[in-house]
């Protein structure tokens, strides 16, 4: 029974899927209502992986159905950051919706399904689950990428996405069967068990089964060499999902990996290494794409890839004690809140077609819409690094834990890289309060994403003044 | 009453700062508030100043835990060090509410916001919480330059935001390499700066933290050859920014340099002073000879002031009590002479609408009081005796000579090479025959005169009785040094053996 | 406490105090309504008026101590407490302190009463006392500060002082930078006092850094520190008393107003270099060798000075020139040693000089301003009492027994001999005639022959009371300075330097009577062949300026050394701080922050070429990655 | 024996890798794909045999279903390419670069 709990807002949200899909049959639904109750969804099973983190009777678990799952404060802090990305993710399909006619039913409920694997990806403790909850989760963005059928922008999108995406399946899945090979089981937990009685690198084809997984993970959180469709992929698919792939899927792709690594210490040592390189070589592929694109949603895609960079130096330091995974947690949770926060803003200043788009359409922001501005530059410099906000305390957290791990050098280049990165956030704020405005910036019909990017201009400080993920 | 007066001292002027910027308020208003605001700080400001003991140690204390996890608290203090700091960044500020009128309200809510972040600085015994209001503080700067700068005030504002910016992010990493030695040694997590004072490190990898901080230090500063930011962002900028940035956070770069390095970094610190202090005196010289080839008024007080920070590093890198404390003291009184020039500098322009300084000349008979205030300051930033700058250029001048003579000697060109640009311009400005445009200039008015009067008097108490101040400090910077001073002990030692050692090998 | 008094502090306090009510009065009237001539020349000779009998009250304090232990001092408060570094703000008076206090105040209050005079109907009459009394304050500061810090406070405030009165007429560009040059000229004097002060602290100034305790513990210098020390502070010495290679703020300074050039640049300030050699008496009689470099350097600047004056045709040219010669004797004096003697000249010279800027500005005066001794002539019979004080005064100057620049000198240039300085004492013998000859072809000139600018001297006519009579003061000073000194040969018993001795650390050479005679017959030669060759050229009635030419032209135009110094120093660095602006900050300082940006931009525009968009190129990258990481895991296999 | 079938189940996954990159037409690239994943399942099904428990096969089984549910998808974005270009090579939709 208690193994049910921790799948509890998981059941709501894939339950909510499933109802909204079949709802969409019916001929009255206005689409404001959708978007409403899937926002009530989201936040319903917000509410209630929060209360299964948080209460006190539901004991932190090992391992669940039967080591098919695992739980702990990790993955559950993760699920939430996750469901907080669906629902300001709707939010912004709201608003979105209201200025681009291409909407139904089906996109929450596709948004759902995507929630739903990304909760199961962050548990999943066994090959063949994360198998099935990446391919959960995949496929409901690959739709939603492409959801806008009109316009060839979305369909190079998602076939880029969609091809580059089952190639890196292809990898995992080869890789998902070497390993089965090598150690003779699924489990995380027998693997473990397995390499603690048998040193890593004398079974060759486990290594080269935890090398294809590890590339495909590395695919989906666009790390160097494996970046280069996520800016394309980004650019190419509509505002609202590009916001949940850049927040949501990162999350997810990030706490299995984490999970992943650290079933054995000899394998992390050998991995640790490579992810160094890979480290930096993200970190600065992505600055220097970052820097010459014009179109913010380019940019952020490529920003988003330094992040990665960022999360992977976070995990070359992971383990050097008892693993939390809290550091990770706490920069995606603030990288989320601002990314998410720029696209809440996007939602409503991009208009009609995604209109505004580049730095040039934002001159002078400040003075037509100043809270507007004043909260991007809140997302702009949380994901700068720039205290008092909640992008600095990860930051601060992920150079803390790499000296600690002795990767002076990495903490020290990921200086450098939040260095460079200064160049192209400032960009977007010089855009915004330095020159002068040539348009008014209006927004027509009700929306939510003002809301949204309110709450989160504010939780990016809440969460860098009040620490409750570690 | 008033527990937490720091706290009050911080985060009264940010509450401000935040209130305009979202309150609907009129350009007078929030002129009103931010001066009332102010006052209120400098209240406080004294109020710290006058009941500091002088004992040692922290006064003032707040501690409130954090971020538990790594031992960060919000803790703040006031010692010795950072007392005189501390007083400038209090009490040099309804003068700008006063004195520059012509802005809007975003502009007064920018500079309560960095009073704030730099009082914050300041006052911070925690070096996380030190870092944080070190790049608050630059945030308003930003703005300030680039909303309300001049013409060329874009690559200005982003020449000064990326280098400090990245001087300080490389200091977080400095930072958090000393927290995590800590950890090491101690077993707990803590960035109290009494704590970590206590450690010192030694090492490649403390090496590359030293270089971190002194980088990130160098640069706020600056300290030659990182000071080519300053040119462009202290001419371009607006007035009062212009005055924050020299009077105010060009020393609290300093002050880190003290409070941090100097203890952490004892060996490191002592094996790099001579190379810091050529670096200080190099940059006095570079920068106070560039300063007679500036056409713009601004632009060479910019460097002015770029060269006495110069002399004013010198002397915390040459590691005895003296220059030490005539660092602390210099550090007040260029904040009050730099401050005052580049206030009624303001004034100048706000009447005249230019900046060149051959467009002026012969003030000093259409305006003899703003002329005798600006003389004053003018002395003693130039090092006058009587004057506040003397008593600091003449510590550190002193302590220089012991710590290397020929340190000592090219610090003491700055007795001449600051002359000869001000009196330079001086005569050009203030003398010579008055032109079209300047025979219109108005003198202070009675209010503007009893702005400035105080602390032109305060220039002078302080080059005439500074016993008061120097009782403050010394003890504070004698405690500091006295871990150098083990250090540098140690390192004679160790050298000894060694060389004993090579010759009986030999 | 019987050497504690409490009125030391109001020597300087009292001047002070006048030039700051002074100040306000002249700042507030600058808007209202301005006051009278009348009230400012009241306060501003009251100052200088009380510091005088404060002075004698010093002086008869110090009397009646004990020979061996005549001191007074005050300490005011704690000034600067840094660990051993502790001075107080105190002042000093012992015998050599009285005297300067003595003659400073009494020559002081006669230019300042002469002033009012002078300066009448000067639209800012006001500010001109208050910097006047000011300098009176920093002046008094200088000559009684208890610690070296405290007097280099006058010493810079002098200084300060010098350069606001140069530049007075500061509508005039040439003057505000005659008044630049002086002060910078003295800051680089005061960079040699500094560190010498800082050195002379570190050598043995933790056990105390006034007068008094270093002069106890001025044994423990060693003689390497020693006579840095003493060149640093010799440095500072020739800055501002104006001595090779720092002379050249003098001549220039002579554009203030006449009685600023009697006061500060004639008796009282450019002296202090010597009073300051004569106050560390004690490490320079540690360091012989320091003595001879000053003695040397102070012969030679009088000897320089000298020549040039022989050229000069600005009255005031003239005597600044005389009185960088003159400062050259004192320092000849201090430097072999003989350091009441330097500063028995300091205290004659002070009358004498002061008389003939006085008188000169008297003449100036009565000119219209009109400074060109070659446009002058025949004043004789005009200025009857302006006459006869200058010619007093011209005598003291040349050295003529028995006024009283005679027993100085003669002093100066016995002491050289007798100390073996023989070198010292042959260019002072020749300096002394040439100085008998360029005094006198001033005076024969302005006063004798006839008008050579009629019109100039059909309106002219003898000055107003107010300025007469301090010259006439000053010329009795003139005449008797010279008997609180006279040498036994004379019959005296050398007054002062007795009265001296105990603030200075000298020794009196024992020499033969017959040197002296040697000594004292020499001087009066020179005095009579420099006299005699002025009358030769100089009393003819038509007497025009000479045509000069080689050398001569070369010396009428000093040398070239103010051309020197401008085309070496200040060229140079002007164009370096152009430079610096214009090419080395923006190229070289900031060029790899410019470059390291432009590669970095460039770099991210090729790095777009990577992002090709072909779907297929990408999954191409994912395979290379996918081989390069496939290596590295082969490497950690030992395949 | 295993090592045959693990042998060509990476032969078979290389050849779907190089097809993949060699190829520029939407439909054999989707086709590779296909290949190299059921390599994977030939992997499973051999590895399974080998290790005597049924992970092996059961996630063979997901494979496909995973694999079916692509190629629907996969095809869905073949029709929608083919009406915007009438043209399914790679190379023709770039727009979105740089």
């Amino acid at each position: 029974m208690l193994d049910f709990i921790i799948i509890l807002p998981l059941l709501v949200v894939g339950a909510g899927a499933i109802a909204l899909m079949l709802l969409a049959s019916m001929e009255n639904l206005s689409e404001g209502s959708t978007a409403l109750v899937s926002i009530g969804i989201f936040a319903f099973a917000f509410a209630v992986q929060l209360m299964v983190s948080v209460s006190g009777n539901v004991a932190p678990y090992e391992t669940a159905f039967s080591g098919m799952l695992t739980a702990s404060t990790f993955t559950k802090v993760a699920g939430l950051i996750i469901l907080a990305c669906g629902l300001f993710s709707c939010m912004i399909a709201q608003t979105y919706f209201t200025q681009n006619k291409f909407s139904s039913p089906e996109f929450y409920s596709l948004m759902m399904f995507a929630a739903s694997g990304m909760l199961l990806l962050t548990m999943a403790a066994e090959l063949i689950t994360l198998f099935i909850s990446l391919e959960i989760m995949s496929l409901a963005i690959y739709v939603l990428v492409g959801y806008d059928r009109s316009r060839i922008k979305r369909s190079e999108a998602v076939l880029k996405y969609l091809m580059l995406g089952a190639f890196a399946g292809a990898f995992f899945t080869m890789g998902a069967a070497l390993i089965y090979g090598g150690a003779g089981s699924t489990r995380f937990a027998l693997i473990s068990k397995y390499l603690a009685t048998n040193s890593f690198l004398e079974s060759p084809v486990l290594v080269a089964g935890t090398l294809l997984v590890i590339v495909a993970f590395l695919f989906k959180v666009a790390a160097f060499p494996f970046h280069a469709w996520v800016v394309d992929v980004y650019d190419g698919a509509p505002l609202p999902v590009t916001g949940f792939m850049a927040t949501g899927v990162k999350t997810a792709i990030f706490a299995v990996f984490a999970n992943f690594i650290v079933l054995d210490n000899g394998m992390k040592g050998v991995w640790v290494d490579y992810l160094f390189y890979v480290a930096v070589f993200t970190m600065f592929a992505g600055n220097l794409i970052a820097i010459g694109q014009n179109n913010l949603k380019r940019m952020l895609a490529a920003s988003g890839i330094v992040h990665s960079g960022y999360l992977i130096i976070a995990l070359v330091a992971v383990g050097t004690e008892n693993f939390t995974g809290g550091v990770i947690i706490f920069y995606l949770a603030a990288y989320a809140a601002a990314t998410l926060g720029v696209f809440t803003a996007l939602a409503y200043l991009g208009g009609t077609d995604e209109r505004r788009d580049s730095f040039d359409d934002f001159k002078g922001l400040a003075k037509v819409r100043p809270y507007t501005a004043a909260a991007i530059t809140i997302f702009m410099l949380s994901m700068a690094g720039i205290p008092p906000t909640a992008g600095f305390m990860g930051k601060f957290y992920i150079i803390t834990d790499a000296i600690r791990a002795d990767q002076m050098l990495l903490a020290v280049l990921g200086i450098v890289s939040s260095i460079l990165s200064m160049w192209y956030y400032l960009r977007l704020v010089i855009m915004m309060y330095f020159k002068e405005p040539e348009e008014s910036f209006e927004v027509s019909g009700v929306s939510l994403a003002p809301v949204g990017t309110m709450i989160l201009a504010v939780s990016v400080f809440a969460i860098g003044f009040y620490p409750v993920f570690l | 009453m008033f527990e937490n007066t720091l706290s009050i001292m911080i985060f009264l002027p940010i509450v401000a700062g935040l209130a305009l910027m979202v309150l609907p308020v009129g350009r007078e208003a929030a002129r009103a508030a931010g001066l009332v605001v102010a006052v209120l700080v400098v209240i406080l400001g004294l109020k710290v100043f006058i009941n500091f003991t002088g004992a040692g140690g922290l006064e003032f204390v707040e501690k409130t835990s954090w971020f538990a996890y790594v031992g960060v608290n919000y803790s703040l203090g006031v010692d010795g060090i950072s007392l005189l700091v501390l007083l400038a960044g209090a009490c040099l500020f309804p003068m700008v509410y006063l004195l520059l009128k012509t802005k809007s309200k975003g502009f007064y809510a920018n500079l309560l916001l960095t009073q704030g972040a730099m009082i914050g600085a300041i006052a911070a015994a925690d070096m996380v919480l030190f870092y944080i209001f070190w790049e608050v503080m630059l945030l308003p700067i930003f703005f300030m330059i680039g909303l309300f700068g001049g013409p060329n005030r874009l690559p200005a504002t982003l020449k000064i935001t990326l280098y400090t910016i990245a001087g300080s992010l490389l200091m977080l990493a400095a930072i958090v390499y000393v927290g995590v030695s800590y950890h090491a040694q101690a077993g707990v997590w803590s960035f109290d700066i009494a704590e970590l004072s206590k450690l010192s490190l030694t090492g490649p990898a403390a090496t590359a933290a030293f270089i971190f901080f002194m980088v990130a230090f160098a640069i706020k500063i600056p300290l030659f050859p990182f000071h080519t930011w300053l040119p462009d962002a202290y001419t371009e900028a607006p007035t009062a920014a212009t005055f924050v940035l020299s009077a105010i956070m060009a020393k609290i770069g300093v002050y880190g340099v003290i409070r941090f390095v100097l203890p952490i970094f004892a060996e490191d610190f002592t094996r790099y002073a001579l190379i810091l202090c050529y670096s200080g005196v190099i940059g006095m010289m570079y920068c106070g000879i560039a300063a007679i080839g500036q056409k713009d008024f601004k632009r060479m007080l910019a460097f002015s002031s770029a060269s006495h920070m110069g002399i004013i590093a010198v002397g915390v890198f040459c590691m005895n009590l003296q220059a030490l404390t005539g660092t602390l003291y210099q550090i007040v009184a260029h904040a009050t002479s730099t401050g005052v020039l580049f206030l009624l500098l303001g004034i100048i322009e706000e009447r005249m609408e230019t900046r060149t300084i051959s467009d002026l000349g012969g003030i000093a008979y259409k305006a003899p009081i703003f002329a005798v205030f600006f003389a004053v300051a003018m002395l003693a930033s130039v090092g006058l005796p009587g004057t506040s700058g003397f008593i600091g250029e003449f510590l550190i001048i002193l302590g220089a000579v012991k710590f290397n003579m020929m340190v000592g000697v090219l610090a003491g060109t700055t007795l001449i090479i600051g002359v000869c640009y001000m009196l330079w311009m001086f005569q050009r400005v203030f003398f010579e025959k008055s032109n079209t445009r300047t025979e219109g200039f108005k003198d202070l008015s009675a209010i503007e005169t009893l702005t400035i009067l105080p602390i032109v008097v305060l220039i002078i108490v302080m080059g005439i009785y500074p016993q008061p101040f120097l009782a403050r400090i010394t003890p504070a910077a004698a405690e500091h040094l006295a871990a150098v001073s083990t250090v540098q002990q140690q390192l004679a030692d160790t050298t000894v053996p060694v060389m004993e050692q090579t010759t009986q090998k030999n | 406490m019987e050497h504690t008094v409490s009125y030391l502090v109001l020597i300087p306090l009292l001047p002070l105090l006048g030039a700051l009510l002074m100040g306000l009065m002249y700042l507030v009237s600058c808007k209202g309504k301005a006051f009278p001539e009348k009230i400012y020349g009241i306060i501003a000779c009251i100052g200088p008026a009380l510091t005088f009998i404060l002075a004698l009250k010093v002086y008869f304090g110090l009397k009646g101590l004990p020979e061996d232990s005549r001191y007074l001092v005050q300490d005011v408060f704690t000034w600067i407490k840094v660990g051993d570094l502790d001075i107080s703000m105190g002042f000093f008076a012992d015998p050599l302190s009285s005297l300067m206090l003595l003659f400073v105040t009494l020559i002081g209050t006669l230019i300042h009463v002469y002033s009012v005079g002078y300066m009448a109907k000067d639209e800012n009459f006001g500010k001109f006392f208050a910097y006047l009394n000011l300098f009176l304050g920093s002046m008094l500061i200088l000559v009684l500060g208890s610690s070296p810090v405290v007097m280099f406070v006058g010493w810079e405030g002098v200084g300060l002082c010098s350069y606001l009165l140069i530049s007075y007429y500061s509508t005039e560009t040439n003057n505000v930078i005659a008044g630049n040059k002086a002060f910078i000229v003295n800051r680089i004097g005061d960079l040699g006092f500094v560190l010498g002060m800082s050195l002379l602290f570190w050598a043995i100034g933790s056990g105390g850094f006034d007068y008094m305790s270093l002069r106890a513990n001025a044994e423990q210098i060693g003689p390497g520190v020693g006579l840095a020390i003493c060149l640093l502070l010799f440095v500072g010495a020739t800055g501002k008393s104006a001595q090779i290679p720092l002379y050249v703020w003098l001549p220039d300074a002579m554009a203030g107003p006449t009685p600023v050039s009697a006061l500060i640049h004639a008796a009282t300030m450019v002296t202090a270099g010597v009073y300051m050699v004569a106050r560390f008496s004690f490490i320079y009689a540690e360091v012989p060798a320091a003595g001879t470099v000053v003695a040397w350097i102070g012969i030679l600047t009088a000897l320089l000075a000298a020549i040039f004056g022989c050229f000069q045709r600005d009255i005031k040219k003239i005597l600044a020139y005389s009185t960088v010669s003159q400062l050259g004797y004192m320092f000849a004096g201090v430097g072999v040693a003989a350091y009441s003697a330097g500063i028995f000249h300091v205290f004659t010279h002070a009358f004498f000089k002061a008389l003939l800027f006085l008188g000169a500005g008297s003449v100036i005066y009565a000119l219209h301003h009109e400074q060109d001794i070659w446009r002058m002539g025949g004043l004789k019979n005009k200025m009857p009492i302006t006459y006869w004080t200058m010619l007093i005064g011209c005598l003291a100057l040349a050295g003529c027994p028995p006024f009283s620049g005679f027993f100085s000198k003669d002093e100066i240039l016995f002491m050289a001999l007798a100390s073996g300085h023989g070198g010292v004492w042959l260019v002072g013998v020749l300096v002394a005639a040439m100085t008998a000859f360029y005094t006198f072809r001033m005076f024969f000139v302005v006063f004798h022959g006839k008008p050579r600018d009629e019109h100039a001297y059909e309106h002219a006519h003898e000055s107003p009371k107010v300025m007469t009579v301090p010259l006439i003061v000053l010329a009795v000073g003139a005449c008797f300075a010279g008997y609180l000194n006279i040498p036994s040969i004379f019959g005296g018993h050398l007054g002062v330097s007795h009265w001296l001795a105990p603030s200075l650390t000298e020794h009196h050479p024992h020499v033969s009577v017959w040197l002296e005679v040697l000594a004292v017959a020499t001087s009066i030669a020179a005095f009579g062949c420099g006299i005699f060759f002025a009358w030769k050229k100089f009393y003819v009635a038509t007497a025009e300026e000479p045509f000069y030419t080689g050398l001569a032209n070369f010396a009428y135009n000093k040398f070239m050394v103010d051309e020197l110094y401008h085309y070496l120093l200040v060229v140079p660095y002007k164009l370096l701080g152009t430079a610096i602006s214009k090419s080395i900050e923006p190229f070289v300082t900031d060029g790899p922050v410019k470059v390291v940006v432009w590669l970095y931009g460039a770099l991210a525009n090729a790095f777009k070429v990577v992002q090709v968009g072909y779907v297929r190129v990408y999954a191409i990258y994912m395979v290379i990655g996918l081989s390069v990481l496939s290596i590295f895991i082969s490497r950690s296999l030992n395949l | 024996m295993i090592a045959n079938y693990l042998s060509l189940s990476v032969i078979l996954f290389c050849f779907g890798l190089l097809g993949v990159i060699s190829r520029r037409n939407v439909f054999t690239v989707f086709m590779s794909i296909e290949l190299m994943l059921n390599a994977a399942n030939l992997a499973f099904v051999a590895l399974s045999r080998l290790h005597e428990n049924m992970d092996g096969h059961v996630l063979a089984l997901m494979v496909m279903a995973v694999a079916a549910a692509e190629a629907a998808l996969a095809l869905a974005v073949v029709i929608l390419l083919h009406k915007h270009k009438g043209n399914l090579d790679t190379n023709v939709f770039s727009l979105l670069r740089g």
